[in-house]
């Protein structure tokens, strides 16, 4: 599943890309959240094991081997939450700052520097 | 024991209920949110208290019942009960600061306090990587909006900056941590860090390298390291000063133990990294403070630079280049979450947030006793934990080989003492730069009682910490002990403080001196009998004078334990001791601020070079110094007594590191500058003795470092006679002179001979007389007139008859000239250099006493002589304990001049008997291998011939007719300025053309040189931080990049 | 196969999309590209075996988020941006 | 310029630094020695047939206990910081924070309003079965909470001038986290740690009433999660 490997880490470029040229603030947190995106894909893949399914019990158990690694999961469940949490935090940041200056420019808002 | 999961369940379930209460009684919300932060703290120090005396083992938890690594654990050892109840203290105090400021904001802002807090513990207690970044991240998103607490745009636009980088940092982090899940498949600590090592060389650790690079990267930038750490400051500048005070103590600190279980789990190859990314933070930030001129943002700066170091020691500790790191690291981490919490705090109080303004604080003598604690404690001075902290700091990397590190760690803290000082500086004199001059800064009780409280735990950890730190340290804690007793009688007459003084150090004089032999006996009875005198000159004063009396009592105490120390650390810590005691005595001074910065920050760099040098020499320098010279034991290295002797010049005011002197001589109130001049002048020349005891003769034959030394002296007691000489200010004239008179000490003790070392030390106490007369007198002159300037004076025989005296007096024992106490000291001293050959010293020493002439005579002629000004025609005589003061010096320079050998006697026997014995006395006369002296014949001769000529003077002159002051007699016209026309007015105008040449002062412009090169480079760098989001995303990315290089080659 | 192909597939998707996003003039367009970028990947957690990851990030990720940011759109702005 | 190259050498070298890792990457094998643990003894000890559950509330329970408190810190630095004070007209220029907004937002067309009517409550019935059926089959209470908050939003476009009962909204809010704590807590005092769900019966693998607490538990964070969702998306929805 190398495939899936490499795409999270393009959609993590891609994130990092973003997070350094523009210059909208929302476009920022979007950066952040195409990058959480990458990443958890990476996460997912790396407790991806080939020929696993997924780990959910049934009443007759079968070969252990063939479940994918559940700690991963739980991981990104968590990260994914949090990352939401924080991004829509972001946006209410974005929201009160708007309503100071009327500007999504990031280059608005240089009041403290040096 | 308690459960710490107790702190979770308490703060969540608390925080969670909090919003159910927004509507109940009012006050109601608030006590809950206390009550759940002091059961969170009273959890931590019941670990704490219970760790410490034993009764309980370290604490392991198991979450949901099942053992690591299959469920979470935290852990409660010794490490984390300190942080946790550090942490949990100050955010609880912070909590008390804050509340209302949190109660105005509604419930919210106490959930978000409540779980900032609970983040906090957790990142110090849990086991597990996974949970950690939880916690971080729960640390993280309630110090975003709390930075926002004002709502203000500064506030959101640091909070969404903040979220910004804490958000690229987890991303890293979750991708270190999972990769390392892989190949351990596990997320338990402990576990990892077995496991990591086995993956060094396998096929896996392709793919972990880079992992493990990004986990490392994430923590940096949670350590806010350099130059990743823009939005920090934009934190630590925009948010609630009480806000950022827990966000530079608490998360600090909680993520400097995060790094520390991390780093392991990282690998070896990652220490050195690290170790040297914070010291780069911390200088960088440090110097980069050179120009803030915001209070906030200087602390930010302050504040990183602390995490830089902070960084660095644990770093090098894991590493094990470092013994007893831990003590170090909690010190400073201690030291640090106090004093910048407190310092924040007050910001918090004042409302004022340029440094220029902080005058409105001098008006409350308490906070700003506040703050001077916290400025003493951040730069690292004695009694304050850090000071512990560094001593061991640089001991142990100097024995570990680290010198380069040494150089790089007292550099960033020379920087931070610069900033911090200059502040401080503001605050005791700046006044108020606009504004309304009356406004009176208001701190809630609440706010001042937490400030108050933070000293105090401050100085309890100081006190237990002074106490497994330095031998003896009942005897080193007298002079703290007696300013703080001193301080219960500030709202008493400033004389009645200067009585219990004066008691004070009489009795402590009478308690130690009978004890006392050698060099000891020597320096204590004169820095305790000068200080005495000078105490009594101090009597005049009738200004409130706050703090002035502890601060006096603790630089003469420290002196005092300056000559008791028997280890280099108690010398240090006196060192230290005197050197800030001193400071504030300067600072005192009323256009005091600028010098007072340059003296502090030239001894802050001659006290780390002292430091250093203690350091290079493995830590007991002066161990059995206090036996004298028959201790001498020739056991020194080079770069040792080359530091030492740097730093000890430094205080001397050796040409070239005297910048710092006549400013602070000149401009320190009137008697304090008689003290500082005679008395602390003499703690450098203590130094060179004990320096030069322990180093014995060791390079005389085979370096020239005792000549260089030689020569120092007596160039600086040549330019130091020299500038005298061109001063207009007489408070200037006598700094400078005092600058070149301790030259001929350095010089007579360089000679490494018996009467160099008597000359030395008998030079020392005839300067202390005369130059002390001198001062009071001019003190007197200039309390009566107003003004330093000699060309106003004149004529001010009539008026002060016994002042005149005294200058009189002083200045024929200054010029040298016999019959009085200086001609004895020349005259040893021209003995001591021919006897060691050094013929050309001898003559530039002997070419400066005739300069000295030239200012004795101007002292005496410019404010005594001639006419007296119509504005002074009605002054009186100088205040009586002043003259008191005056005439006890003067009695004792007349009884050692007619009885030198009352002092030069014992001087010789504390001198010893190691060098080779070449003075001898036969009754009254001390024979010399090149001549003899008899201090009572020579002064009767000298008033015999006096008294001659003023008989043949009265006979053959002729009447002597008055002629009024500005009586113009061969011009037409009075001159528009009549000052100018006063014959005093640039007296020495012709030799100073004459000069000009070498009076050129090169070293003040090197040393300006050296302070705009800092500036310019601090002014140039702090543009990176730009304020712009984007650019710092930029940052924190080529930081990365910086990071992989300095791993790599950390690796190779 | 098919299933690697189609991964693939949704892969190049969403990077474009991602760099779209990055790129449109129009905020709105940004947000439902990103929207669609996050299902694309709650389908790929089904393929990977994660079916409670994939709920999450359908429900969360996807959706409420994409919410969350509409919201923040208009009350933000209600015109275009330019950006660099 | 210089900037540019700047940014073209980071995302240069974090390419690099990500080739590195899939050029070595292998991919798991076999399940490491926790996930081994939890797969062959998650069954007997928790009774849940969904593992992710079984690790999420109960292995991992301070982390899931940890992710709730972020979701509520998220939501009360929102509500914090878009509700504290109104929005006020704008203080240094620009566009008041879409004031206007509130004006010209249209009332929902008659179908949407009456099919939402029915919708609604299904989707949140949906969202609850989600979280009650968590340690038996995919999803739990973050999924059921999203569900049921969607069920929300839907509500919001059918009804724009909808407004929700905070009280409500605040007591299950606060409710449902002091007892997911409380419940952590039992497990603490009964069984075998904090957040120990096994000290209600284990039970009969594959039942509603099964895996000791788990199921209590998860719908505990099914509403917390639901009620701080519910929140964020109010505040971010009403223009104050």
């Amino acid at each position: 599943m190398k495939a899936v490997l490499v795409i999270g880490l393009l959609l993590m470029l891609t994130g990092f890309y973003g997070l350094m040229t523009r210059r909208n603030m929302i476009k920022m947190v979007l950066s952040v959240a195409i990058t959480e995106v990458g990443l958890q894909m990476v996460m997912i893949t790396a407790g991806f094991i080939r020929g696993g399914t997924a780990p959910i019990l049934t009443e007759d158990i079968t070969e252990l081997a063939s479940f994918v690694d559940p700690v991963p999961q739980a991981l990104v469940l968590t990260a994914i939450v949090i990352g939401v949490a924080v991004n829509a935090l972001m946006l209410a940041f974005i929201i009160r700052m708007y309503g100071k200056r009327g500007s999504l420019d990031v280059r608005d808002y240089t009041d403290s520097k040096w | 024991m308690v459960t710490p999961i107790y702190i979770f369940i308490i703060a969540l379930g608390i925080a969670f209920l909090l919003p159910l209460l927004e509507r109940a009684k009012k006050g109601a919300a608030e006590t809950v949110f206390l009550a759940a932060l002091s059961g969170i703290a009273l959890i931590s120090w019941h670990w704490l208290f219970s760790l410490l005396t034993g009764r309980c083992e370290i604490g392991e938890i198991f979450t949901a019942g099942f053992r690591p690594p299959f469920s979470i654990n935290l852990r409660v050892g010794m490490e984390e009960a300190v942080f946790t109840s550090a942490i949990n203290l100050a955010t609880l105090a912070g909590a008390v600061y804050l509340i209302r400021e949190l109660s105005g904001r509604g419930t919210k802002s106490m959930m978000l306090y409540l779980l900032f807090v609970m983040g906090m513990n957790g990142m110090v207690l849990t086991r597990d990587i996974f949970n950690l970044f939880v916690f971080m991240e729960i640390t993280g998103i309630a110090s975003y909006a709390l930075v926002a607490l004002r709502l203000d745009t500064k506030g959101l636009t640091a909070g969404f900056k903040y979220a910004i980088a804490g958000s690229l940092a987890s991303i890293f982090m979750l991708l270190g941590i999972i990769v390392i899940y892989m190949i351990t498949g596990t997320l338990n600590i402990d576990s990892i860090a077995s496991r990591m090592v086995s993956f060094s060389g396998t096929a896996a650790a392709g793919f972990v390298a880079p992992a493990v690079f990004m986990l490392v990267f994430a923590f940096m930038i949670e350590m806010k390291q350099f130059p990743a750490n823009g939005w920090a400051l934009d934190v630590y500048d925009s948010a609630a000063p009480g806000i950022s005070a827990m966000i530079s103590a608490g998360s600090a600190g909680a993520a400097l133990f995060a790094i520390y279980k991390i780093l392991p789990i990282a690998g070896e190859g990652w220490y050195m990294a690290a170790a040297i990314t914070g010291s780069v933070t911390f200088v960088a930030a440090n110097l980069i403070g050179l120009k803030q001129e915001r209070a906030g943002r200087l602390l930010g700066y302050s504040s990183i630079g602390q995490m830089g170091l902070l960084l660095t020691v644990v770093s090098l500790g894991l590493k094990g280049s470092l013994p007893s790191w831990q003590l170090i690291a909690v010190g400073l981490f201690i030291n640090h979450l106090l004093a910048k919490a407190g310092l924040f705090w007050l910001t918090g109080i004042t409302g004022e947030d340029r440094i220029r303004n902080w005058g409105v604080i001098a008006r409350r003598p308490f906070l700003l006793m506040m703050m001077g604690l916290f400025m003493a404690a951040l730069s690292g001075f004695p009694p304050f934990p850090a000071f512990w902290s560094k001593w061991t700091l640089v001991m142990s990397m100097f024995s570990g080989g680290m010198k380069v590190w040494v150089v790089f760690i007292l550099l960033g803290s020379l920087f931070e003492v610069a900033y911090l000082f200059r502040w401080f500086g503001y605050a005791v004199r700046g006044g108020v730069e606009d504004g309304e001059s009356g406004d009176i800064v208001k701190g809630t009780p609440e706010k001042t009682a937490v400030i108050f409280f933070g000293a105090a735990l401050l100085t309890a950890v100081a006190y237990y910490m002074m106490g497994k730190m330095i031998d003896n340290s009942t005897l080193m804690l007298m002079p703290l002990v007696g300013a703080a007793g001193l301080l219960l009688f500030e709202r008493f007459d400033p004389r009645v403080r200067g009585i219990v003084s004066l008691a004070a150090v009489l009795y402590y004089g009478y308690m130690i001196i009978p004890g006392l032999s050698g060099m000891p006996l020597f320096f204590n009875s004169f820095f305790l009998g000068g200080g005495a005198i000078m105490l009594l000159a101090t009597l005049h004063r009738r200004t409130a004078s706050r703090g002035f009396y502890p601060m006096l009592l603790l630089m003469i105490g420290s002196l005092s334990a300056l000559a008791l120390s028997s280890t280099s650390l108690q010398f240090f810590y006196a060192w230290e001791l005197m050197t800030f005691s001193s400071y504030i005595l300067v600072l005192r001074g009323k256009k005091a601020m600028k010098p007072a910065l340059l003296y502090m920050v030239f001894s802050a760099a001659g006290a780390y070079l002292v430091m250093a040098g203690f350091a290079s020499a493995g830590g007991t320098v002066f161990g059995g110094a206090g036996d004298g010279i028959a201790g001498m034991s020739g056991s020194l290295q080079m770069l040792p007594f080359i530091l030492l002797a740097a730093g000890f010049l430094v205080k001397v005011a050796g040409m070239g590191l005297h910048v710092w002197a006549p400013g602070a001589y000149a401009e320190a109130e009137d008697d304090s500058s008689a003290i500082i001049s005679s008395i602390l002048s003499k703690a450098g020349v203590l130094g060179f003795v004990f320096l030069f005891i322990k180093a014995g003769t060791a390079f005389t034959g085979s370096t020239y470092l005792y000549s260089t030394i030689g020569w120092i002296g007596a160039i600086t007691a040549f330019f130091g006679a020299l500038y005298a000489a061109m001063q207009e200010d007489a408070k200037k004239l006598l700094a400078w002179s005092s600058i070149g008179q301790v030259g001929y000490m350095i010089l007579g003790l360089a000679a490494m001979n018996q009467i160099g070392w008597v000359a030395a030390l008998y030079h020392s106490v005839s300067h202390f007389m005369f130059k002390g007369l001198l001062f009071l007198a001019v003190a007197g002159v200039v309390y009566r007139t107003g003004t330093r300037n000699m060309y106003e004076m004149g004529g001010l025989i009539k008026r002060m008859p016994m002042s005149f005296i005294s200058v009189m007096i002083g200045i024929i024992a200054l010029s040298g000239v016999p019959p009085l106490t200086g001609f004895g000291g020349k005259w040893l001293l021209y003995n001591a250099l021919i006897e060691r050959g050094w013929y050309l010293q001898a003559a530039l020493a002997f070419f400066s006493s005739t300069v000295a002439f030239l200012y004795c005579f101007r002292l005496v002629h410019a404010i005594f002589l001639g006419q007296a000004k119509p504005a002074f025609r009605k002054i009186k005589e100088a205040p009586r304990s002043l003259i008191a003061a005056q005439y006890i010096l003067i009695m004792a320079i007349m009884m050692f001049s007619m009885k030198p050998s009352i002092l030069i006697k014992p001087i010789m026997g504390i001198v010893g008997e190691r060098f080779d014995t070449l003075l001898t006395w036969q009754a009254n006369t001390l024979y010399s291998p090149f001549g003899y002296w008899n201090g009572f014949a020579v002064m009767m001769v000298v008033c015999a011939l006096f008294a001659i000529l003023l008989v043949i003077l009265l006979l053959i002159s002729p009447k002597p007719q008055k002629v009024k002051q500005f009586n113009i007699v061969f011009a037409a016209e009075r001159p528009e300025t009549p000052e100018t026309t006063h014959y005093a007015w640039k007296f020495f105008t012709p030799y100073e053309r004459a000069f000009s040449g070498i009076l050129k002062p090169a070293a003040t412009r090197f040393w300006n040189a050296v302070g705009e090169w800092a500036e310019a480079v601090a002014a140039m760098s702090r543009h990176i931080y730009s304020g712009n989001t984007g650019a710092y995303v930029v940052q924190i990315f080529i930081f990365g990049i910086l990071l992989f290089i300095l791993s790599r080659g950390g690796l190779s | 196969m098919i299933i690697t192909a189609l991964i693939i597939l949704m892969g190049v998707t969403m990077v474009v999309s991602a760099v779209f996003a990055l790129h449109t003039k129009n905020l709105l367009m940004a947000v439902i590209a990103v929207g669609i970028l996050s299902l694309f990947s709650s389908i790929i957690y089904l393929i990977m075996q994660a079916p409670d990851v994939a709920m999450t990030e359908a429900a969360i990720g996807a959706g409420l988020s994409t919410v969350i940011f509409l919201y923040a759109l208009r009350r933000t702005t209600d015109r275009d941006v330019d950006d660099d | 310029m210089i900037k540019r190259a700047l940014i073209f050498l980071v995302l240069a070298f974090f390419a690099w630094q990500f080739l590195l890792m899939v050029t070595g990457w292998e991919g798991l094998s076999g399940l490491g020695e926790i996930a081994r643990h939890y797969m062959e003894k998650g069954r007997e000890e928790l009774g849940a047939a969904n593992i992710v559950t079984a690790i999420v509330v109960t292995y991992r329970g301070l982390d899931t206990l940890g992710e709730v408190s972020v979701l509520f810190l998220a939501a009360a630095g929102i509500g914090f910081l878009l509700g504290a004070g109104r929005l006020s007209r704008k203080q240094d220029g620009g566009n008041a924070g879409g004031l206007e907004n509130e004006k010209t937002r249209r009332k929902a067309s008659e179908i949407l309003e009456t099919g939402s009517d029915i919708v609604v409550p299904a989707i949140a019935v949906f969202g609850v079965y989600i979280f009650v059926n968590g340690h038996l089959s995919p999803g739990g209470g973050f999924q059921g909470g999203a569900v049921i908050a969607s069920a929300i939003v839907l509500l919001f476009l059918s009804h724009p001038f909808y407004s929700l009962n905070h009280g409500v909204l605040k007591v299950t809010e606060s409710l449902s986290g002091t007892v997911y704590v409380g419940l952590g807590l039992l497990g603490l005092i009964l069984a075998g740690g904090f957040l120990d769900a096994r000290f209600l019966p284990v039970g009969e693998f594959g039942r509603i009433l099964s895996a000791g607490a788990i199921p209590v538990i998860y719908s505990l964070i099914g509403l917390k999660v639901g009620a701080e969702l519910v929140g964020i998306l109010e505040q971010m929805r009403r223009p104050s």
